[in-house]
């Protein structure tokens, strides 16, 4: 690897990378030493200040960032308002409301919704801290259990969980309707109260 | 098959060149192509009897391995026995004016068409094969995660209100119960409770329920929802076991028995 | 805002935005007009070709987007914590071949091409959102049609479908073909231009 390639290699880690990335972990990833690295990081670093770039790449506490360069802010900050581009699919949106409202869920238990696989949606959310794995169902194979975050509620504006609205509305009603109905109704076979015994438990 | 190996060296080797192949052959019209390209054959003029007798062996390697033949192989195995047949009957004698006419009733048109076709888009596979494999090697900025104030802020759920939310998991619900007609349909009266009792019973009979029974009489979505978390409360509570042992496959709802850690 | 300016700007908001962002978008975006955003991308692009840059600025799915230069990869893989999976199985590479090609189609129709099933290949394209329903075929029991999403255009580098390999040669034909035979029939019509996204909306 020549200088130009290294020089290359460096600029596409810090692009890549998804934190700022040091010294230390540039010369581990390309087998460079400081020496060599420090010196491309201080070439690379002038390159991006000469000449009217809308990139900028600075040192920040923990290593080195590519990032827009602040006379570029009030074009940049129009982006978050345009909601033409929203970062999540289909697959994904359903797969955060099936969690949103359900949890704390499985993996599978939401697979019977959706009825398909949702390997790579659980991902996704995992990523963006949408999701956060809550606990392990105490079922065999301990699956694991998803429940939505605090970003979540962030970004959506929610104080707590409760304030979603509507569905847990409508579900409710639905149950309690159900219920009323229910023990009106039911004078049932006797070998079968300890089954409702027990979901009125953990009600 | 290992008493085979030493007794049958000759049969064996073709076995064994299947058997490399078993795995790649994305079903019938991907065998006979191989076929055809293995042996350097003509598409347009495809030596039917040939091509049959080997199509038929692949089947029967198959099975001699006890390896499940699809029912699609089975399908083409007919239809290339029907135009062997139909190959081997005497031709009509024909005045010129009809030749052209008898010509187009090459009973091998339809394959060849359907394999010129199927060849056409495996090609074409490939090709986006080659991109798949180029643009794997692209990376882009991994968004949301620069905490930079100068960059934009990465809300993943940027222009998603709370609502759609909702209507996502409505859009959910309504493709289990497509067929709901609210104002046709009388208002069922089922408990969760009374599901959870139904859903014990028959397990108690049958030993264990597919998934899709259990919700395919069910056509409102109340039924459902009940459904579902009835289903929910008794894995909650140990009395039944969800399974599934091939992706996309049966789920299964079997009663809880004292078992291993074998979910 | 001069020239300079304004290519800063546009390189800014292509660096900024979560998805390859088209030409209407970034004249919205600056108040430019289309000729010069045009000449500044064509610039840019040239710019970043030019010296050894470890990034490039690529046309996909109708927008612009900067990332990594291939030959860095060997790099940059390393950064990642979950690698890219070994790509699409061999079934469902062809299904969504045929998709990509023939589309809108019905999963039957599918099938008559492949001489399979489709089921789990369909479901695997959906999950990954490579794929999406496009309406309804106006024939009995109107079946699904499929088509194919701009996240396909992205896993695949392309810039529109038109861009497909192979497409230029027989395939043309074909399509135009099909497309002139099928007009009206299916009421997929309106859903397929928003396939490559709506970019030329605001032209």
């Amino acid at each position: 690897m020549n200088l130009l390639q290294a020089r290359a290699v460096i600029e596409a880690l810090i692009f890549a990378a998804p934190e700022p990335i040091g010294v230390p972990q540039l010369c581990e990833l390309t087998g460079l030493t400081r020496h060599t690295v420090q010196q491309i990081l201080a070439d690379l670093s002038e390159d991006y200040q000469k000449g009217h770039r809308g990139l900028q790449m600075i040192e920040v506490a923990k290593g080195y960032q590519i990032c827009t360069h602040p006379y570029c802010a009030p074009y940049v900050e129009k982006l978050q308002k345009n909601p033409r581009s929203t970062g999540l699919s289909q697959a994904a949106m359903e797969t955060l409301a099936i969690i949103a409202y359900k949890q704390p869920i499985t993996r599978a238990e939401i697979e019977v919704l959706r009825g398909v696989r949702v390997d790579s949606a659980l991902n996704t959310l995992l990523e963006k801290d949408l999701i956060r794995e809550a606990g392990r169902k105490d079922t065999p194979g301990r699956p694991i259990l998803y429940g939505t975050t605090r970003a979540f509620l962030k970004y959506f504006g929610l104080k707590e969980l409760s304030d979603l609205p509507g569905i847990d509305k409508w579900l409710q009603e639905e149950i309690l309707r159900e219920r009323d109905s229910d023990a009106g109704a039911s004078d049932s076979v006797a070998d079968d109260a300890d089954v409702a015994d027990d979901a009125d438990e953990h009600a | 098959m290992e008493a085979d190996h030493e007794n049958n060296g000759g049969r064996d080797l073709r076995t064994m060149s299947y058997l490399v192949h078993l795995d790649v052959f994305e079903g019938p019209f991907d065998l006979l192509l191989h076929l055809i390209e293995r042996d350097e054959l003509d598409i347009y003029d495809i030596p039917i009897a040939r091509i049959t007798a080997e199509f038929l062996e692949y089947i029967s390697t198959m099975q001699l391995l006890n390896l499940h033949v699809a029912s699609d192989f089975m399908v083409m195995a007919a239809t290339l026995i029907q135009i062997k047949a139909r190959m081997l009957l005497p031709k009509p004698v024909v005045c010129e004016e009809e030749a052209d006419s008898a010509e187009e009733e090459d009973p091998r048109q339809e394959l060849v068409e359907k394999l010129v076709e199927y060849k056409k888009y495996k090609e074409l596979a490939m090709d986006l094969r080659a991109r798949e494999e180029e643009f794997a090697r692209v990376f882009v900025r991994p968004v949301g995660e620069t905490a930079d104030r100068l960059v934009i802020d990465d809300n993943p759920l940027k222009g998603i209100s709370v609502w759609d939310l909702l209507a996502a998991f409505k859009n959910v619900l309504d493709s289990l119960a497509p067929e709901e007609e609210p104002a046709a349909v009388p208002k069922e009266e089922i408990s969760m409770r009374q599901r959870m009792q139904e859903i014990t019973a028959s397990l108690a009979v049958c030993g264990r329920i597919k998934f899709r029974d259990l919700f395919g009489k069910s056509n409102s979505r109340t039924a459902l929802v009940t459904g579902f978390m009835a289903l929910l409360e008794l894995m909650r509570l140990r009395k039944v076991r969800v399974s599934q042992d091939v992706t996309f496959g049966e789920i299964l709802i079997t009663a809880a028995a004292e078992e291993g850690a074998t979910g």
